[in-house]
């Protein structure tokens, strides 16, 4: 779960790590109120996690109330790179001396979390690795041992970081590897890292990954919500515990097992169809959960038609054809559906679905076939959108 | 020779009372495999099915002689049933449970790499099939028969149609091993990779990848130094689109790294032919084998 | 440091672990306060660090304020195998079910905490673990994994605990865990751990001991004072820094170097003497430190003679000499030392020795010579309680 | 051939700057170490009397070389310096400073017990040295001469007393280790009985113990099965009281095993030959060698 600068703030804010004053606001009038607490000149600054929102019109600075409602007014409602903006964060004005970067990122390839930091902050981090490599500190932390002492010297050191500022920058670094750790993060970024005139480290901005599966032991984290990236599909999908993702193309696409829906979409793009998604309906799908993800693929408006492609392993094929059959009962689809049925109770699963003799669905037996016989039927199906 | 597990197997089934830990231990059972226990916390000194279920791993090792465990536990519980089950000195841990957390993962396997004599497969994974011998984990052994193509993938239905689509021209498995799609996996594609090259049984490996991290791209690097046996690799996920987690929590693609494009370069590079298909993939073991 | 208990269970409560209400006191008058607070019954017990204090009349149970002062009375300022008691712990009378033991131990040979559990409570553990060692549960923490899950049910399954206290007994031995590694204990022990007729544990006893060397990041356990096991001389080192154990004998030791100092105790006892202590003046011993020794072995009034030995490395030997000659000039000992300086400087030391001229001051070149002549000594002089 | 340490010993000097440390860094190197570098936090740059000086030991070793390190700092920051030494790839901590919590002693030998290529020896401890070659510590070099007698002890004066004892009888000393008297060393009496063992220069071993633990216990069956050189032991503490903290941390003696006797009897029940006094302790040597 990515979360908003201002949540991801509070985060660090708990773990004593310093912000700036600030309050989220999601109408004009909410944020003239934070702002009354806050005090002028204030910063609005569009809640969207993206980066160069600023560049886009989405950070402004704004001196007195009028223009906080000018600048509130016309970032709420905003389009950035096609995420809408919902919530602004309303945050005192900082004077920067130095703009510094550093993260925590869980590196699964190395075992370890990789803590980075540099005194180029404020810019894109990659643009800088792959400028100036030798600008950017890091080091890995064994996951054991945990965060020590020495790992914070040796970064400041590396990075090159003021010598009044080693310690403080050590410190600080110890707390944001305890949110990263405590939090079951998978991104931590602060960039930039501030450095103000009194020579105070404070987070300008604050980018947090969390682990979805760890969740559950972070009810307050759970809670945080991110609407500006929520799909209506997406979130649709998320109520009813399936895995979707919305893509660009026309056929809805449903397997079983995130491999499989991978090849799926790949096969159907080898032959010329474009995925209107991905929907793992997970292992040992019941008949309910195949009702749900129908209901999900065809509220795409975009959809023409439906790859069904079940490979029964833990899932039952003909708890599957169950549900399909329950599906077209209820939600009646007007767009063809293509299925193809492997693995256990496959023979029943298919017999099922031939008894049930429903409108507008074709039985294919093997993948190649169902993908290609979709994308033939997407061809010459037109949308509902176009309906 | 099958890898990893055999006849010798002695399985005690972590979560052995839960609904789908009895389905599946019984149809482990079924197949051959010695499932000689079970764990249940609280529950030791019933049965399942004539299989004793005791209250700690320890209990189990020292009553059945058990040597490798499945673990069948919900997420919250399943990274402290792996450590008990390291503890108790079983050799083989098989974690069928989907969504531990990423950090107790890094924990639970960096904590396992340390300790000798230890392996873990998964978790999040179907587990691990040695056709004609033993089958621990959820892998529907009806599409496998015993053979001379390894499998290794990070997913499961997948593997099954790659299986499948082996099984159709006539061949069968040495071993399919599934090592699960999770951020951190217990076994990575070179463990297996180098148990396979070991096994006189495998005489082609079928590598099974998708987008996210550099997994692949690291085995095809050892593949080429260290397997003299032939491989044929196969990525899904050319169609996801950056930055998207596609399921598995392995799937995530940041930058140009870890695309299935990458992937599938870096393994023609390191002289492993790739598949598009699952179906081309059986075609070129095919072919390979007939050489 | 060796904790009173109600020092130790002011430290197991902080961790959640419950304990009897209870007040410590140390006059007639504050127990009756605290009993008033805590009501009646209850129970008056002797805070000393010894085994079987009840056996020997030091907790007493008072259904009243009569009794209560009867006790209190009785109790304080008893003397408990050598140790006055100086404080009661006034605590609420817990009704029992039954009596576990649990504690978690600093295994060095093992290097890891050891945890021990067992339904034998209320008793001596040693005599339990060689009556019926079956009895005892116990396992190793990998000190960097740290205490699992797992490791709680497994101690409390061996040592079989009843089925409805698996889990409160787990989750106690977590907490156990936690305060042993938080508070750098040695030794956390509860006996008895008590089941009250509710089916609820309680610390009925706590044995805690935390390492001095780590005292300085717990600054409220470095402020707990045991007054009971607290010897004058003991104390007065303490105060000045030094490592002294009273010893029963009339020759006063130092040295430099806890092997050392053992080793001349050791020689002093075959050549038929008997050491009246151990003082380790440390590395680098200076002129005061050698002036506060001297200061703290004369005042144990049993010592007859000193034997000073001194190998220096660290350690300049005529650091030492100066501060010997400084400590006769102040302190004006009654009764004789012998000196051996080795190492460092030894030469220069010996000299400053020779040039002061001290009387009753001996140099000996050996240290077996150093150890023979300072047990003649003792025997030719009275010591100063005999004077 | 010394142990530990010898001409080829690159050292780096944890708290080089402070008072201590320049002193016995200066005497190491007057010695003839080859003291390379030392570390002090933010006076990365200065030099102490031509050492240079880095912040971290990743520069220090980076820049100068070093493969040991001797750690002078506070018992505060002891811990901390040791963990980045042996995280800078240094192979040999020496580490003096005193009074490092155990818990954190625990810790980080454990650590070091399951990092590859790195020995602790310490913490609270002289050091090592190996007369003619180099000096590591705070041992006083000028009682020690090069000879066939190794050295291990757990206290740093009873040391010194006891190479002076064997110098009286013309007897020199391969290596001089004191593996300090802290509840957890990061090298046992074992580890360096065993490279004594191997060390062709070493005929002879004496090895120094006292009360509290089972390290000499142990370490006396060890010798009885893998040590073929002759042994001669010493414990101090027949004279210590039951229960009492005497200096060492490690010197705690509760029940009955851990007493001197217990040790003496069990190093002589195991054919090491035991001194009552040092004195005695160097005859027993120049009698055995005279064997």
């Amino acid at each position: 779960m990515d979360l908003l600068e201002y949540q991801g703030k509070q985060l660090l804010a708990a773990r004593d790590i310093p912000v700036p004053p600030g309050r989220p606001a999601s109408t004009v009038e909410e944020a003239v109120e934070a702002a009354g607490t806050i005090g002028y000149p204030c910063v609005v600054k569009a809640q969207v996690q993206i980066g160069g929102r600023g560049k886009l019109g989405g950070i402004k600075v704004a001196a007195d109330e009028e223009q906080l409602r000018t600048h509130a007014q016309a970032i709420l409602g905003m389009d950035i790179r096609g995420l809408t903006v919902h919530e602004v964060l309303i945050e005192a004005a900082s004077e920067i001396g130095a703009e510094y970067y550093t993260s925590v990122v869980f590196d699964r390839s190395a075992k370890a979390p990789l803590i980075l930091l540099s005194t180029k902050g404020g810019m894109d981090i990659e643009q800088v690795a792959e400028d100036d490599p030798g600008a950017i500190a890091s080091l890995h932390v064994d996951p054991m041992l945990g965060f020590q002492e020495f790992h914070g010297r040796r970064l400041a050191f590396e990075a090159g970081i003021d010598a009044d500022l080693v310690r403080p920058v050590s410190v600080m670094l110890a707390k944001l590897y305890d949110a990263f750790v405590s939090e079951d993060a998978m991104l931590v970024e602060i960039n930039p890292l501030i450095v103000t005139p009194e020579r105070e480290l404070r987070a300008l901005d604050a980018k947090v990954t969390l682990d979805d599966s760890a969740l559950y032991r972070h009810p307050d984290s759970a809670a945080f919500r991110n609407l500006s990236a929520e799909d209506p599909q997406e979130a649709m999908a998320k109520e009813r515990g399936l895995t979707y993702v919305k893509l660009d193309g026309d056929i809805g696409i449903l397997g079983n097992g995130a491999g499989l829906v991978m090849s799926t979409l790949d096969l159907v793009a080898q032959a010329g169809g474009a995925p209107a998604n991905f929907l793992d309906a997970g292992g040992g799908s019941k008949a309910d959960a195949i009702v749900a993800a129908v209901e999900v693929i065809l509220s795409d408006q975009k959809v023409r038609a439906v790859l069904f492609n079940i490979f029964g392993g833990i899932t039952r094929c003909d708890e599957v054809a169950k549900g399909l059959i329950e599906a077209f009962e209820r939600v009646q689809p007007e767009v063809p559906f293509v299925v193809r049925l492997d693995g256990t109770n496959d023979v029943e699963g298919r017999r099922l679905l031939a008894e049930a003799d429903l409108l507008n669905l074709f039985v294919e037996e093997t993948m190649l076939g169902a993908a290609e016989r979709v994308v033939e039927l997407a061809a010459a199906t037109p949308s509902l959108e176009a309906r | 020779m099958s890898i990893l597990i055999d006849g010798d197997t002695r399985l005690c089934v972590s979560g052995i009372t839960g609904r789908e830990g009895t389905f599946h231990a019984m149809n482990n059972l079924r197949y051959g495999t010695q499932v000689v226990s079970g764990v249940t916390p609280g529950k030791g000194g019933q049965d399942v099915e004539g299989v004793p279920v005791f209250n700690t791993f320890h209990d189990a090792v020292a009553e059945t002689g058990a040597n490798a465990a499945m673990i069948f536990v919900p997420a919250r519980f399943a990274a402290d049933s792996i450590l008990e089950a390291a503890d108790a000195g079983i050799e083989l841990i098989v974690a069928i449970s989907e969504g531990i957390p990423a950090h107790d993962e890094l924990r639970i396997v960096t904590q396992l790499d340390r300790t000798p004599n230890v392996r873990l497969i998964g978790p999040n994974c179907p587990g691990v099939l040695a056709p004609g011998k033993a089958n621990v984990g959820i892998i529907p052994h009806a599409f496998f028969s015993e053979g001379n193509v390894g499998v290794v993938s990070r997913s499961g239905t997948l593997t099954y149609q790659i299986g499948k689509e082996l099984a159709q021209r006539d061949l069968g498995n040495s071993t399919i091993v599934g090592i699960g799609g999770d951020p951190v996996p217990g076994s990575s594609f070179i463990d297996i990779l180098a148990l396979f090259e070991a096994d006189p049984q495998t005489e082609v490996i079928v590598m099974s990848g998708e987008i996210g991290g550099d997994a692949e791209e690291r085995a095809a690097e050892f593949a080429s130094k260290h397997v003299t046996k032939p491989v044929v690799g196969y990525i899904a996920g050319f169609t996801a689109p950056e930055g998207k987690t596609m399921g598995h929590a392995g799937a995530i693609v940041s930058g140009t790294s870890g695309t299935a494009q990458a992937k599938a370069d870096a393994l023609e590079q390191n002289g492993v032919r790739v598949g598009r298909t699952p179906t081309e993939v059986a075609e070129i073991a095919v072919s390979v084998l007939a050489q």
